[in-house]
């Protein structure tokens, strides 16, 4: 019998019911699932319990890991290897090239793909930005126009909560669209030094401060969701968030299109946010069984539409039929699609799918400092470049 | 003026428990108060609620003609020493005796003469840096006693300030004490088990039971005319002997027959006009039985006993023998020949007795 | 045998804690000190390489920022928590009738999960939700409140909620060591003359001496692991303005997978303990002796 | 009792009052503490009275427009920590099965460490004592990893004695200090009178020293049932499915990046989670009595 | 046999402060020992010592011949009344006096028996459910005595546990002390500072001062013969008059010349041949200078003193008059003629007094 115990950081309704999904296929299929949630911190707390339980001896069969840190652990020697699965489902041809590279541990598969979160999305009050006249920004000096247009009229331009990862959220996003995908890949990805001090990367940030100005004077330590509500009532006109926004813009019974906008933050380029199982070496057949089952599952078809219908993310795989997705969704899987094609798939830093920790939190450090400061660009950027070689 | 202090039909319970009934007592400015009563008859109880630290059931207690039932212990202007010496366990003894007067403001060098003055007396000298812990139980004592003396408050009240010092150093302490009291004027309310102590310093005895004060009096009355047969036997050491006999009175006075152990009586005969009843209790002081050929007073009456136990103790010897059904102590000289079951002529003063009647137990003469 | 067992049983009953202690605490102690000096990243690793780690500890702008967050917040907090959970108990020594109720409304943010009630502070803290905008509601349009949000300020609210959270434990500290004082000596104090305050500050309080060391070690220790209350209150925020070397450490150690960076700050960290603590445990310990 | 009664003016009519005002400001002093310490579980407990709707629209701190207790039903029985959407309910018995024995062992082995070093002084007690209490120090993120392999040897990874395990050993520390702090004031003559009537180091812990100690086992358990019941970071390292505390599912219920957060459910969770605490304060509040010793000694 | 208890060379020190400096003692089983000396020299450090409750600085302390330095306690057989009584306070009264035999394992019906027998001893019947806290002064002592009589050691150590009881009770508890102790042949080291219960329990009494052991003896010897001057002072109540004189030998003995006020001298003459040196110091106790009339012993010499101060005590009357440039007390008779400033014929007891050489202090005769 296949068993499982699972390690994962999913446990708001939604994101339960989600799992939720995969679990009731798993016993389907004759599998014994045993949930072992733990959330909090972006996955740091999950992080620090899997550490503990790998030291222990006592992995759990199936972890919620995503980007470098499969690497990492990779090169800790204790994940499996799941390449027949991965081979007999043809993983490589319907995975997009970019994901299927996050997923793979030198050559081998060691990890399995459940949906994408595209993180560089701008929202809007519909009703708002309608009495005000404005179109959905498709430049920042679009944005930065309409926004002051907004700050005239009294309403908050951007909703924005003053925590380290929502501003690294945003200027990712800010990054994506100044830098463009090749710079953005080359600053993110690569740590070109080059790009990271280029006057380029001083605009990023000249635009971060003009943002600030954009923002409430309330934001420090407001949760994500606190902005969100503040779209929704109209006190603000846009937020730059992941996806996931759009499920309290559901849970509220507003529809896309009508009452909220969804738009790619302005720039070309998709920044993905990628969840995915990693499978970490355990004895006994069952387990290793039930690995490969599970990996089976979350990449079937199946599972990728109905999960990612109820978390408000896109499947991983392209070749699942969206029509039961909403407006939003499609937006952003065809985006995709399109991003893979001009090599503009880009993973995300703020979520860790570009860099490792350490690097990552370099980067951010330096952002929420200077967003949080009257530190020049200048500053920031020399930060930035020392930041990330302390990190090293 | 208004006695110094004043106790009004004071009760005090704890819980169901009666612990002091219906107290009164009055004393003047430079009254030397001695409470006492057997262990547990409630005197510490007493000063206690003199102090203010122990809620009082019922009445009042008056310190300078203001009621001070409702006032606080720091405001009642008194100055205490405590059975069980509290001294403050943080501090050094020089910081014991003089916290009070630092409190009070007292400047520091009235502060530090006091002290010296005081831990002369006490003979504490050379402890004044030590802390409480590190002190012998009658060091202690002595540091209790130093924090009282440094006051100069409305009243002193010393529950047992002695009780563990040497007998020279507590003769000394007397002295002290009594100094004290006379030089300043002072009041105070004194509580002892020492009837020494009791007799030399105070001007008035109170002597309690059971919560109930039985007698007041001055030294020399509670001593000679105790109130009752509980005074009598309390008061004294040894104790008065309390023979029960047969009174009877004839032309020449009253005759008083007492049983012998060996059957028979033995005859004595008060010269005094008394009305007596039948039968009483006879209360003679040992030291009121004498060798007969030591003594030749008037009211001697001489009687030959024989005696069963010799203890010598010595400036006396003691010689107990049975009367009326008692053992009765007589004090002889340290030479007597008297020895056990040997018959000794006795001499009784019967000038210094009394006579109690057996039920109510209360004074007859 | 018997007589043996019987002369060293105090020293046997120790034996299991001295044992736990040196393993579990020193020996723990000695690893980190020996991973401080790797390149451990996501797990622990064993080669020395030197003190890289300290000098990109000491690199670090956001370490500096923690590391004197950490004297601001600790000294603000261990005093006025002191003094404050000190005073409460001793006003709940006045034979309140209430007593219990009262200890137990002063207790109960121990019982609550710093992981909400962070949310709760955030939000009565927050300039445009809470107090201030409470207060403004009133009528008084210029009260400001706003230091959540006030990079130089932000600490305090940290400390605030901190004191908040600790303060009904020391006095439950303080109150146990209050009951415990001789009656018969405040007695005599009272007798003496001495006002109550006095009695508190110059018989009671000194007895107490041994209470206070608990109660700094509980604080000093609440004020080098306050963790929870950081990430909730704050997230360490705004920027990394209110960051503690335990946040700091946290987030090397777990969310950036940097083990040998945590290790290094947490040696530091444990040296800044041991140079205020141990010279207090000396003069404390001392003084019991002498 | 000792009444410690605020002070009075001489003049008695005047005491009284003045004394009544005094108590009044006291009372008044107490009120207002008490109002502080009450904020934010007003906060959260309005809150977890308000419909998510109601939140989302309206004004954080303000009263409920409609009280309705279903964030309670949900926190208790319904909210999903995972893919069990059964509330906290069934992690409460984890806690309870961690927490008590641990407050018990851990409770008497710092009583008889206290007791030692406080009362049979021998040479090295003191350093004993100081490496103890420098133990408190140690971060316990820094003990994470070791101790998890630790456990892994000694095969009680996941387990519930193994978390017992963990928490005694690291609250060893604070106990020991507490009861160490509190016996150094016992007269020592207790012990000599004890020894004298034949009873060993055990009798006179036992029959002496326990007994003598209530007010400072509530604050010790106090502390320790608090620390171990609200512990986060050993509960979610040191368990695995199946033996996670409560205080990994209130996590899980209230840290969800990127789900609808529902903060009435998170703030009924909280005080749910926090009601085992709450009982132990008032049920050992009351042993909180005043002059044990009395009596025990003069001097 | 050997001494049920042997001090070999004790020494005694608080840090650096030497208590206890070089004690010798034995005592055999069925010896009452008792240890008297100012408060502060080291009694009950030297009863901790014995009870090893103190670690000693050096020497041995043997008890029933088995060297017991490093025996705990409990492990040594004894029984110990504590100064401060050290009750356990959570205890109730019965508990406490029963908490001994518990521990070792006596049943609970001879428990019962015990415990029921004591508290009639000590009269404490009625407080066997209380708790210390609730007790007096008195009774909390007796209480601590209950604890140690229950128990049937090879040895009891009692540390002043009578001084805070009063006059009758104390009387009965010295009573029931000496029957336990012949009963039993129980042996006792006992620490008081009443003269008269040193004097009525012991067979043997150790004076110490400042850590040091004056003298070795039995109550008679320590009161008639003592070794020094400061035994000499130091015993008796009130103390015996130790008078600096001029001793001179002649052929009908000694003739010793002692200063008066007044200015010329009072001569006296010692019938027994002694070899004094010239400067004296003549002790001689209050009691045996008395009214001329009352005695008339072999060896009395009579001479003529003007009183200064008279202090009637119940029994006796005190006059002090000033001899030898020293206040000297004599014991009168209650109804002494003897009045302030009135010569007063007295008689001087000469075959009871010791001389002591004034530099070194020791005794000469
Ligand atoms: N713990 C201690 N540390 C230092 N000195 C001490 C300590 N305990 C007692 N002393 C000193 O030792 C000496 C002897 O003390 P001890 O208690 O034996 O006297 P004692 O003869 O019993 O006196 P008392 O009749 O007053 O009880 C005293 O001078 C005392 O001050
Ligand atoms: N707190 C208390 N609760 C109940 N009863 C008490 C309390 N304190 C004292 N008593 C009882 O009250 C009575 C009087 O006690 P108190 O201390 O006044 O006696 P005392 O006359 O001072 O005796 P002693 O000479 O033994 O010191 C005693 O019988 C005692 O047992
Ligand atoms: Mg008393
Ligand atoms: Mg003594």
């Amino acid at each position: 019998e296949p068993t499982a115990e699972v390690l994962h950081y999913w446990t708001s309704g939604g994101e339960a019911k989600s799992v939720a999904v995969l679990q009731k296929e798993f016993a389907d299929k004759g599998g014994s699932w045993t949930d072992m949630p733990v959330a909090g911190g972006g996955g740091d707390a999950a992080m620090t319990a899997l550490r503990a339980r790998v030291l222990s001896g006592n992995a759990p069969t199936a972890v919620q890991l995503k980007g470098p840190a499969i690497q990492e652990w990779y090169e800790e020697g204790v994940l499996a290897d799941i390449s027949s699965v991965a081979e007999a489902n043809d993983w490589e041809t319907v995975l997009p090239a970019s994901i299927a590279g996050h997923m793979k541990c030198e050559g081998t598969w060691c990890a399995a793909p459940v949906n994408v979160h595209r993180v560089d999305w701008i929202w809007a009050n519909a009703e708002v930005l309608n009495a005000n006249g404005i179109e959905m920004p498709t430049t920042w000096d679009e944005f930065n126009a309409a926004a002051d247009k907004l700050q005239e009229a009294g309403i908050i331009p951007l909703a924005h909560g003053g925590q380290a990862w929502q501003d690294a959220t945003i200027f990712e996003a800010v990054a994506l669209g100044i830098l463009g995908p090749d710079g953005y890949r080359k600053a993110f990805v690569e740590l070109d030094n080059e790009t990271l001090t280029s006057d380029a990367m001083i605009a990023v940030f000249d635009q971060m401060r003009t943002l600030r100005g954009y923002v409430d004077s309330n934001f420090s330590g407001r949760d994500w969701n606190l902005a969100t509500s503040m779209v929704m009532n109209g006190e603000a006109a846009f937020q730059i968030m992941g996806d996931w926004a759009k499920g309290e813009f559901m849970a509220a019974g507003k529809v896309p299109g009508e009452d909220f906008l969804c738009a790619s933050a302005p720039g070309e380029g998709f920044l993905y946010n990628v969840d995915s199982f990693a499978m970490f070496d355990v004895d006994g057949d069952d387990k290793k069984a039930g690995q490969e089952l599970l990996a089976e599952l979350v990449v079937g078809q199946n599972f990728q539409k109905v999960f990612n219908l109820n978390k408000g993310s896109i499947p991983a795989r392209t070749d699942v039929a969206l029509d039961e997705f909403d407006d939003c969704a499609r937006l952003s899987a065809d985006d995709m699609q399109a991003s893979s094609d001009s090599d503009a798939l880009l993973p995300s830093y703020a979520h860790g799918m570009a860099l490792r920790g350490a690097q990552a939190g370099a980067i951010t450090d330096v952002v929420t400092a200077h967003f949080n400061s009257d530190m020049s660009s200048a500053d920031a950027v020399q930060m930035l470049a020392d930041g990330i070689a302390n990190s090293m | 003026m208004a006695p110094i202090l004043e106790i009004n039909n004071l009760f005090k319970s704890y819980g169901t428990v009666e612990i002091l009934k219906d107290i009164n007592v009055a004393i003047e400015q430079g009254d030397f108060l001695v409470l006492v009563g057997p262990s547990g008859c409630g005197k510490s109880t007493l000063l206690n609620c003199i102090a203010g630290l122990e809620p009082i059931s019922g009445g009042e207690v008056r310190i300078g003609g203001r009621d001070m039932t409702s006032v606080s212990p720091k405001d009642r202007d008194i100055a205490m020493v405590f059975q069980s010496y509290a001294l403050y366990p943080t501090m050094t003894v020089a910081k014991n005796i003089t916290f009070g007067m630092k409190v009070r403001g007292v400047d520091q060098v009235t502060q530090a003469e006091k002290l010296a003055h005081v831990a002369q007396q006490l003979q504490i000298e050379p402890l004044l840096n030590r802390k409480p812990g590190h002190l012998s139980g009658g060091q202690r004592q002595r540091v209790a006693m130093g924090r009282a003396l440094v006051r100069d408050p409305k009243l002193f009240l010393f529950d047992e300030p002695l009780s563990n010092l040497d007998a020279k150093l507590r003769v000394e302490m007397r002295t002290e004490i009594k100094s004290l009291h006379q030089r300043l004027g002072a009041s105070m309310v004194y509580v002892t088990h020492d009837q020494i102590e009791a007799m030399t310093l105070a001007t008035k005895i109170v002597v309690m039971k059971g919560g109930v004060i039985q007698q007041i009096g001055t030294p020399a009355e509670i001593y000679n005319h105790p109130a009752n047969l509980f005074v009598a036997d309390f008061m004294g050491s040894p104790a008065m002997n309390l023979i029960p006999a047969k009174a009877r009175s004839g032309s020449a006075g009253t005759t008083i027959e007492i049983a012998r152990k060996s059957g028979g009586s033995m005859v004595l005969t008060d010269r005094k006009n008394l009305s007596l009843p039948e039968d009483v209790i006879i209360g003679v002081r040992p030291e009121n039985i004498a060798d007969a050929n030591a003594h030749s007073r008037p009211d001697s009456q001489e009687a030959d006993c024989v005696i069963d136990i010799v203890e010598p103790a010595g400036a006396d010897t003691y010689a107990v023998m049975e009367l009326g059904g008692k053992h009765v102590t007589a004090r002889l000289h340290a030479e007597t020949t008297a020895a056990p079951g040997i018959k000794q002529r006795l001499a009784f003063d019967l000038g210094k007795v009394s006579y109690f009647a057996p039920d109510t137990g209360l004074r007859l003469n | 045998m018997i007589k043996w067992l019987e002369e060293n049983t105090p020293k046997l009953v120790l034996a299991p804690s001295f044992i736990a202690v040196l393993i579990f605490v020193y020996g723990f102690i000695a690893w980190t000190a020996w991973v401080s000096l790797t390149r451990s990243r996501l797990l622990p690793k064993y080669e020395i390489e030197g003190f890289i780690q300290y000098e990109r500890l000491f690199a670090s702008p956001r370490w500096e920022t923690a590391f004197g967050n950490l004297f601001v917040f600790g000294t603000l907090f261990i005093v006025i928590a002191m003094v404050l959970g000190l005073a409460l108990a001793i006003l709940l020594d006045q034979n309140i009738r209430t007593e219990g109720a009262i200890r137990t409304i002063y207790l109960y943010p121990m019982a609550l999960s710093m992981i909400v009630t962070g949310t709760a502070w955030k939000w009565i803290l927050n300039p445009g939700l809470g107090l201030e905008a409470m207060v403004r509601g009133w009528g008084f349009e210029n009260f400001t409140f706003d230091w959540l949000i006030d990079p130089d300020k932000a600490i305090y609210t940290i400390v605030l909620a901190a004191i908040w959270q600790s303060s009904g434990f020391v006095m439950a500290l303080f109150l146990a060591g209050l009951r415990s004082v001789d009656g018969e000596i405040i007695k005599a104090a009272q007798v003496d003359g001495i006002p109550t305050w006095r009695v508190y500050t110059a018989i009671i309080i000194p007895a107490m001496a041994p209470i206070f060391l608990s109660a700094f070690i509980v604080l000093s220790h609440l004020a080098v692991k306050s963790f929870d209350l950081v990430i909730a209150l704050t997230g360490g925020g705004p920027g990394y303005a209110t960051d503690l070397p335990a946040t700091y450490m946290y987030a090397m150690a777990f969310s950036r997978g940097d083990i040998g960076q945590a290790a290094s700050s947490a040696m530091i960290m444990m040296l800044v303990v041991f140079s205020i603590v141990v010279p207090y445990l000396y003069s404390e310990l001392r003084s019991k002796d002498g | 009792m000792v009444d410690l009664s605020l002070a009075q003016t001489p003049h008695q009519a005047e005491g009284r009052t003045g004394r009544l005002i005094l108590r009044w400001m006291l009372y008044i002093l107490l009120l207002l503490f008490a109002l502080f310490y009450l904020l934010p579980l007003f906060v959260m407990l309005t809150t977890s009275l308000k419909s998510l709707e109601e939140i989302r629209t309206g004004d954080l701190i303000a009263l409920p427009r409609d009280v309705t207790f279903a964030a309670w039903r949900t926190a208790w029985s319904e909210a999903c920590t995972g893919i069990q959407c059964e509330g906290v309910r069934p992690f409460f018995w984890n806690s309870v099965l961690i927490a008590i024995p641990a407050v018990v062992i851990s409770t008497l082995l710092g009583a008889m460490n206290g007791y030692v070093v406080a009362q049979w002084n021998f040479r090295g007690a003191n350093l004993f004592f100081s490496l103890m209490l420098f133990g408190c120090f140690i971060p316990f993120q820094v003990v994470l990893l070791p101790m998890a392999r630790v456990l892994g040897l000694i095969g009680m990874a996941g387990t519930i004695p193994g978390l017992i395990f963990v928490h005694v050993i690291y609250g060893l520390g604070f106990t020991t200090l507490f009861f160490r702090n509190y016996y150094v004031s016992i007269p020592s003559e207790l012990t000599k009178a004890a020894k004298v009537d034949g009873a060993g180091f055990f009798r006179i812990f036992w029959s002496i020293f326990l007994p003598l100690s209530l007010p400072i086992i509530v604050v010790t358990v106090i502390w320790q049932f608090t620390q171990i019941w609200n512990d986060f970071l050993f509960g979610v390292s040191f368990s695995q499915a199946g033996t996670q505390p409560v205080t990994v599912a209130l996590n899980n219920i209230v840290n969800s990046t990127t789900g609808v957060k529902a903060y009435n459910v998170d703030m009924a969770a909280a005080i749910i989670a926090g009601l085992p605490t709450l009982l132990v304060y008032v049920i050992a509040g009351k042993y909180f009595v005043r002059g044990l010793t009395a009596g025990s000694v003069k001097g």
